[in-house]
């Protein structure tokens, strides 16, 4: 069928050493780096819950006081959302869409080097304030006015706002440039309709990105000049408003769980045909629905609001719009079940985490449509049936649905096999520990045990089940390290990978695993939704996918023509570390501010008078010899 | 209006990659620009003058919509230029109005009195 | 920048996509500061307030000016288009000026605010209008920035019709930061 | 306004299965705490389409998982299928079907809550609620009684059948009322005034929490509530508007150890307003917002350093003699 160029035969022209890490621009290499810095962070907002649920395991235990205790769950929510969830995914949409649509590189390759770097200078100087005097103690949506001046003296929140921002930024780069990337560099024949929903939910999040963060930004500045000069946009004393940031953030806050999710629907979309060894069923319907969801999804932010009294005619606008999303998301979820009907499913891990996302994945949209109703939310939010949701969703939902994906493209990006047998362990684990875990939540939300409390009394009723859930994380943490060990496992010592291990019908799987530098030898043409597959069986009974009867063959070993890439640069390190400058300045003192402000303006001059190709660029094909 | 939109648009597909913007000729961007000054001073009178205090909002609304599809459309080339570029920007601009005007509708600012926030 | 050279999908180059993406990105982030403004009108508990202190004329003035420098802008991509490096840099030149002189008035009306008392502290009216306006200006500020270093390409003699495009990417965004002013002026100066 | 009837639009099927979930939810014990326990008519009123949610979308999910399971066990690859199965690639019909079938349910969901969202806010019911003003303070409840003139804190008392009329607002950041028994939360925001209303139904103890995260101790604000027969409690209040300080030791040790700058004891000139009413506090059952008895052995432990017992507590350590506090203790619990 296809042929499987070993790993080793991909010859590194950018080599190895750390400073060809420092200066690369290559799309893939910077979702390596995405990758491995959101899986040290899971790590260390893991350890985070665990230490949230030992506290809890009993009630009035004193294992970390109050104000730690405040400090963990914020720093373990935005930890989990801005420094797993999101580069995690980031890692996926920069390793894999210029693949999955047929390019070589990003649109704008050093603007990519830009975004890893500002949002990594970001969150370290999030996880920085543990050391000065106390990490941020508002919760992950830092509801104004308990993070002014005057009720959080510390600097903690200095260092949430100013690391959000920065993240910020580089979410918003990032943003523009992968909708470029998708908008612009599909391969020929690869019409919007043909591409992989992978491709086409991260297009809907990077949209969601751009419209959503803008607003949070907003509501920074917002809290930023009201601590550091004094404004009064959220002091109620001055006739401001704490609610105006409860607007604000969940303007942004609720596109952000779907920013969240999609990445996670889209994995689900592209592993479970694989495995079905079918098409997706409804394909137009799928995606639609994904449009759809991001759409809504700017309508319904105020669900996070009912108790803060609006009234009933917003209440019953805002519950309106928030059952409406049931709707594309059920499309999705029933296609997903459609596209198992009738295949000859293939057990391996990206499958099980996949359906394994699927079925937990419901569980939080149902109790997500519980809180969308607002009498019954006045019983339920801020109570642990929020936490209860809010994990579902993240955990059954995108966590599963990323693991889904890393076990699905772990042979693409290390040209290694994971081992399966670790890998179905990791799986079991994780299912029964995120139910022992969160399942239980449930009762506690409607036996009224609120969220964010680090000390119980006992003899509540809530002993048991906050024990289970104790028992629970552990069990989740067990099978993480499974997945840990199994990783380490298989970069040392595991098989090599050939290029196309599931049988699968996209374009990525037409390359050697790891792909080399120029990702397509040819750049290739596409006749159908499912290229590859075409190509190794033929046109099959129906042929609405694809024009011609004609898939797209697997890559040559070497390219036929001269293929330049770009040079490796500086200046977007440089850029990005007078960001994380001139955030950390504002802690420090105006000069640092100015002197960040000015690494800043000369990295981004030097940056935009470097020609991308310099002479030494990465020359690949018959051509590079005669050329170098 | 639909008229000349499609044979422009007929004109920018034989052009093909070259159509992008520098359709309008210097002549219309000055007719552009005149009409703006004019609208911002019809803008500027308007505030002044007691007998249009009624409808002033709808009024300067209006007024000020006219310029700004005005410079989008000629001054940025939106008229002229591939359609995905104007599905790009609408997308932005519709889902901001529509975020502004339930907010306003929220805090009181607009619509049935203004209640508790 | 090479990539612009490639094919594109749709026929639209790299840059200029990605300033109309980055440009409905910036219509939530005027829109939220434009929100927040309205959302605050009225609900300052000390003067100055708008009606005090808004100075209709000179305001009108500089979005004249700033209506005029977008004229500006147009004409110089025109220019550079057809190659008239002449042109070219007098109209460039025009924008820079323009919006220098658009900054000066933002300057002075800060300025005498500022002596009539209302600060960014004083109340909500403050607060509002100088973070909304102050980031339109900053805007302002990155776009003759900006236009001034196309100026001294031009003169370097770097700049022939084939960089049109960088010419026509900021214009764009120059227009932007334009159109958001049509949009302040009309909601926070004339609409008290 | 008519209110729907609970026992009208809960089947009966389901009104018998709802305790049996708020067992397991309490993990089999009584606990005095469950949303699905009400007390009042606004918490009945509430789990209306709280119930009918719950069974909605338990029977969604049992019936969509099956069929997810059901799929992948009858579609299972097995020995001897062809290379590829029959490639379908969707039905519009289907589509249709199943895009509509949820939209049916979420009407059937959106009517009861329409209607509990109106009947629940706006004017209760009843033409002459009792008013209550609810005022938050890190970490602790105000509630004030305008119509008799009386202030109490931590712990809310009412009369069994009357409406409540809550005006919640707070002093320092927001927070939020919550009893389970007695229907959903609202928050007090600062600057601004919510309502909520209820109408206990019956005599008992109520817990209640803080419900919105509100700095250092926001696990430490809860609060009790306590409904009595009427008579019952207009003696309660009686009660409360006579007490009279006595004019004692004690009393001039409170004087002088500046507790009145902070804290309030009717007629007295005893007014500080930054800590909780005392006046009856003898009565009370706990101290510290509900988070302690009211024990003299925690009640001196409490004087001696407040911070030590609750984290943050914003009343000062007086650094109080032995004595000195001995003296409050028993000045404190006579009140
Ligand atoms: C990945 C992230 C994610 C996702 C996808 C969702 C999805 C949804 N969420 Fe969730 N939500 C969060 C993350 C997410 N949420 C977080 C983090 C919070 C808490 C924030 C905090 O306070 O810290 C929260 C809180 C939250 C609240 C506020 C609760 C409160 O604080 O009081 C509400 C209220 O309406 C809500 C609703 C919903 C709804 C209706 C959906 C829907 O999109 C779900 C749709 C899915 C289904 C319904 C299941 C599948 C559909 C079918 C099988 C079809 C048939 C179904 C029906 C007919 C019902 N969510
Ligand atoms: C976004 C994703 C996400 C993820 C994946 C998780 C994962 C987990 N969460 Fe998280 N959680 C949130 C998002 C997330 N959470 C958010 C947004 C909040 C709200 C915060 C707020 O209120 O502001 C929250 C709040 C929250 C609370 C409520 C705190 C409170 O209100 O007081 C609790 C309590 O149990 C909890 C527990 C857990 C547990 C046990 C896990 C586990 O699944 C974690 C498992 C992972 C690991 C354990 C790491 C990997 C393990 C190893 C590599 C093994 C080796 C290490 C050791 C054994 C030490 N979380
Ligand atoms: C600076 C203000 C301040 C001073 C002075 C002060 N208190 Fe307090 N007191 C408070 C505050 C605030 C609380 C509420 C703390 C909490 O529950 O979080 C409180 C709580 C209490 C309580 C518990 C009340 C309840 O209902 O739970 C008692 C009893 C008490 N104080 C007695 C005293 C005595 C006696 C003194 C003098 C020796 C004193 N206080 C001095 C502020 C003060
Ligand atoms: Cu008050 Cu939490
Ligand atoms: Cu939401």
């Amino acid at each position: 069928m296809t042929s499987a160029a070993p790993a080793a035969g991909v010859h590194s022209l950018y080599g190895g050493g750390i400073a060809s890490w420092l200066t690369t621009v290559d799309h893939k290499r910077v979702g390596v780096l995405y990758g491995v810095t959101a899986l040290f962070y899971f790590v260390v907002g893991g350890i985070e819950a665990l230490i949230i649920r030992l506290q809890l395991a009993a009630p009035e235990s004193t294992l970390v006081g109050a104000d730690t205790f405040n400090q963990l769950f914020t720093m373990h929510g935005t930890t989990m959302v801005f420094l797993v969830l999101m580069p995690l995914a980031a890692a996926m949409f920069n390793y894999l869409v210029p693949l999955m649509i047929g390019a070589r590189d990003v649109a704008f390759p050093r603007l990519n080097a830009f975004s890893y770097w500002t949002f990594l200078f970001g969150s370290i100087l999030l996880n920085v304030s543990f050391f000065t005097g106390g990490a941020p103690d508002a919760g992950w949506f830092g509801y104004a006015n308990l993070t002014s001046e005057q009720y959080n003296p510390g600097m903690g929140i200095d260092f949430w706002l100013l690391s959000l921002q920065i993240m910020g930024i580089a979410s918003i780069a990032a943003g523009v440039n992968f909708t470029v990337t998708i908008l612009n560099m599909r391969a020929p024949g690869m019409s919007l309709m043909r591409m992989p929903l992978f491709v086409w939910m991260t297009l809907v999040v990077q949209v969601l990105i751009l419209l959503a963060f803008p607003v949070i930004t907003v509501g920074l500045v917002f809290l930023m000049f009201d601590r550091f000069f004094g404004t009064h946009f959220y002091i109620p004393a001055a006739g401001g408003t704490p609610i105006l940031w409860q607007h604000l953030f969940w303007i942004f806050g609720h596109p952000e769980v779907y920013i969240l999710i999609l990445p996670s629907f889209g994995i689900v979309s592209d592993v479970l045909p694989t495995f079905a060894r079918k098409p997706l069923f409804g394909r137009p319907f799928v995606i639609f629905s994904g449009l759809a969801i991001g759409f809504l999804g700017f309508g319904v932010w105020s669900h996070h609001m009912f108790t803060t009294g609006m009234g009933p005619i917003a209440d019953t606008a805002f519950a309106l719009g928030t059952f409406l999303i049931a709707i594309p998301t059920g499309v999705k979820i029933f296609n997903w079940i459609g596209t198992i009907w009738g295949g000859h499913v293939v057990f391996r891990t990206p499958l099980y985490f996949a359906v394994g996302m699927v079925s937990m994945f419901i569980i939080g949209g149902l109790s997500g449509i519980m809180h969308a109703s607002p009498p019954v939310d006045w019983q339920q939010h801020d109570s642990y049936f929020v936490v209860a949701h809010l994990h579902y969703v993240f955990f059954g939902g995108t966590v599963m649905g990323l693991f889904a994906g890393i076990y699905y493209w772990w042979p693409k990006v290390t040209g290694r096999m994971l081992s399966e047998r670790l890998g179905k362990a990791h799986f079991w684990l994780t299912m029964i520990g995120m139910n022992v875990t969160f399942f239980p939540m449930h009762f506690l939300g409607m036996d009224g045990m609120p969220r964010r409390i680090y000390t119980y009394a006992a003899g509540m009723g809530w002993d048991q089940w906050n024990l289970v859930a104790t028992i629970g994380a552990f069990v989740i943490a067990l099978g993480m390290l499974l997945f840990y060990v199994n990783a380490v496992r298989s970069l040392r010592s595991g098989p090599p990978a050939p290029a196309d291990p599931w049988d699968a019908a996209t374009l990525e799987w037409s390359m050697s695993s790891p792909p080399p530098e120029y990702n397509f030898a040819v750049v290739p043409e596409v006749h159908s939704a499912r290229p590859l597959w075409l190509y190794k069986y033929g046109p099959t009974r129906d042929t609405s996918t694809h024009t011609r009867e004609e898939g797209t063959p697997s890559q040559p070993d070497a390219p036929p023509a001269r293929i330049d890439l770009p040079s490796p640069s500086w200046w977007p390190l440089l850029a990005a570390a007078g960001m994380g400058v001139m955030g950390s300045g504002a802690l420090i003192g105006l000069p640092v501010v100015l002197l960040g402000a000015g690494l800043l303006v000369t990295g981004v001059f030097l940056w935009a008078f470097q020609p991308l190709e310099r002479p030494g660029h990465p020359v690949f094909g018959p051509a590079s010899s005669e050329g170098r | 209006m639909t008229e000349p939109l499609s044979s422009v648009e007929e004109t920018q597909v034989e052009h093909g990659e070259h159509a992008d913007g520098g359709h309008a000729s210097r002549g219309t961007y000055w007719l552009v620009a005149v009409i703006l000054a004019i609208i911002t001073l019809l803008e500027v009178a308007v505030f002044y003058v007691p007998a249009i205090r009624p409808v002033i909002v709808p009024t300067l609304l209006s007024l000020s919509a006219i310029k700004f599809a005005l410079v989008v459309l000629f001054f940025m080339h939106l008229k002229y230029d591939k359609p995905v570029l104007t599905g790009v920007f609408l997308g932005g601009l519709v889902v901001a109005t529509l975020i502004v005007l339930a907010l306003m509708l929220l805090f009181g600012a607009i619509g049935p009195g203004s209640h508790n926030v | 920048m090479s990539a612009d050279a490639h094919r594109t999908s749709f026929g639209v180059g790299h840059r200029k996509m990605a300033m109309w993406v980055f440009i409905a990105s910036e219509c939530m982030f005027f829109g939220s500061l434009i929100a927040t403004y309205l959302a605050y009108e009225g609900r300052s508990q000390v003067g100055p307030t708008p009606q005090e202190i808004l100075n209709i004329p000179l305001t009108s003035v500089s979005t004249f000016v700033l209506l005029m420098s977008s004229l500006s802008m147009v004409l110089a991509l025109d220019a550079v288009q057809r190659d008239e490096r002449g042109r070219a840099k007098i109209w460039t030149a025009g924008v820079v000026v323009l919006g220098g002189l658009f900054l000066a008035g933002q300057v002075y009306e800060f300025n005498h605010f500022h002596h009539q008392g209302l600060t960014l502290q004083t109340n909500l009216f403050g607060a509002t209008f100088y973070v909304l306006t102050g980031f339109h200006g900053a805007h302002v500020t990155v776009g003759v920035i900006w236009m001034s270093t196309l100026l001294v390409l031009m003169f370097a003699g770097r700049r022939g019709p084939e960089r049109a495009l960088d010419v026509e990417v900021a214009g764009l965004y120059w227009h932007f930061v334009d159109v958001v002013w049509i949009v302040i002026f009309t909601l926070v100066y004339l609409i008290q | 306004m008519p209110r729907p009837a609970v026992r009208r639009r809960v089947p009966a099927l389901v009104r018998a299965l709802l305790p049996a979930f708020a067992l397991l939810a309490a993990g089999c014990a009584e606990t005095g705490w469950s949303t699905f326990e009400p007390a009042s008519d606004v918490a009945r009123m509430i789990l209306v389409p709280y119930s009918d949610l719950l069974w909605w979308t338990i029977g969604i999910f049992v019936v969509v998982e099956a069929t997810l399971l059901f799929a992948l066990w009858r579609y299972r690859r097995r020995e001897g299928d062809p290379d590829v199965p029959e490639q379908v690639h969707g039905h519009t019909f289907v589509e249709i079907g199943w895009t509509i079938a949820p939209a049916v349910v979420l009407f059937f969901i959106a009517i009861p809550t329409i209607r509990t969202i109106f009947a629940t806010q706006g004017d209760p019911p009843q033409r002459d609620p009792l008013e209550i003003v609810v005022t938050g303070h890190q970490w602790w409840w105000e509630f004030e009684y305008p119509e008799m003139g009386i202030t109490t804190a931590n712990e809310l008392h009412l009369p069994r059948g009357r409406t409540a009329r809550l005006t919640l607002t707070s002093v320092d950041v927001i927070h939020s009322f919550w009893v389970p028994r007695m229907g959903g939360k609202r928050d007090l925001n600062p600057g601004s005034e919510n309502t909520l209303w209820f109408t206990p139904d019956s005599v008992g103890e109520y817990h209640g929490h803080c419900a919105e995260l509100c700095g250092t101790s926001h696990a430490n604000m809860r609060f009790r509530v306590f409904v009595h027969e009427p008579a019952d409690f207009a003696a309660w209040a009686d009660g409360l508007a006579a007490k009279a300080a006595p004019d004692s030791a004690g009393f001039h040790a409170f004087l002088i150890s500046g507790c009145a700058a902070c804290h309030a004891i009717a007629g007295t000139p005893a007014q500080g307003r930054l800590g909780p009413e005392l006046t009856g506090f003898g009565d009370r059952t706990t101290i510290a917002a509900g988070i302690y008895p009211n024990e003299p052995d925690l009640l001196a432990g409490w004087l001696r350093s407040p911070d030590s017992m609750k984290p943050g507590a914003l009343m000062p350590d007086l650094n109080l003699t032995e004595e000195r506090i001995r003296e409050l203790v028993a000045f404190l619990e006579g009140l």
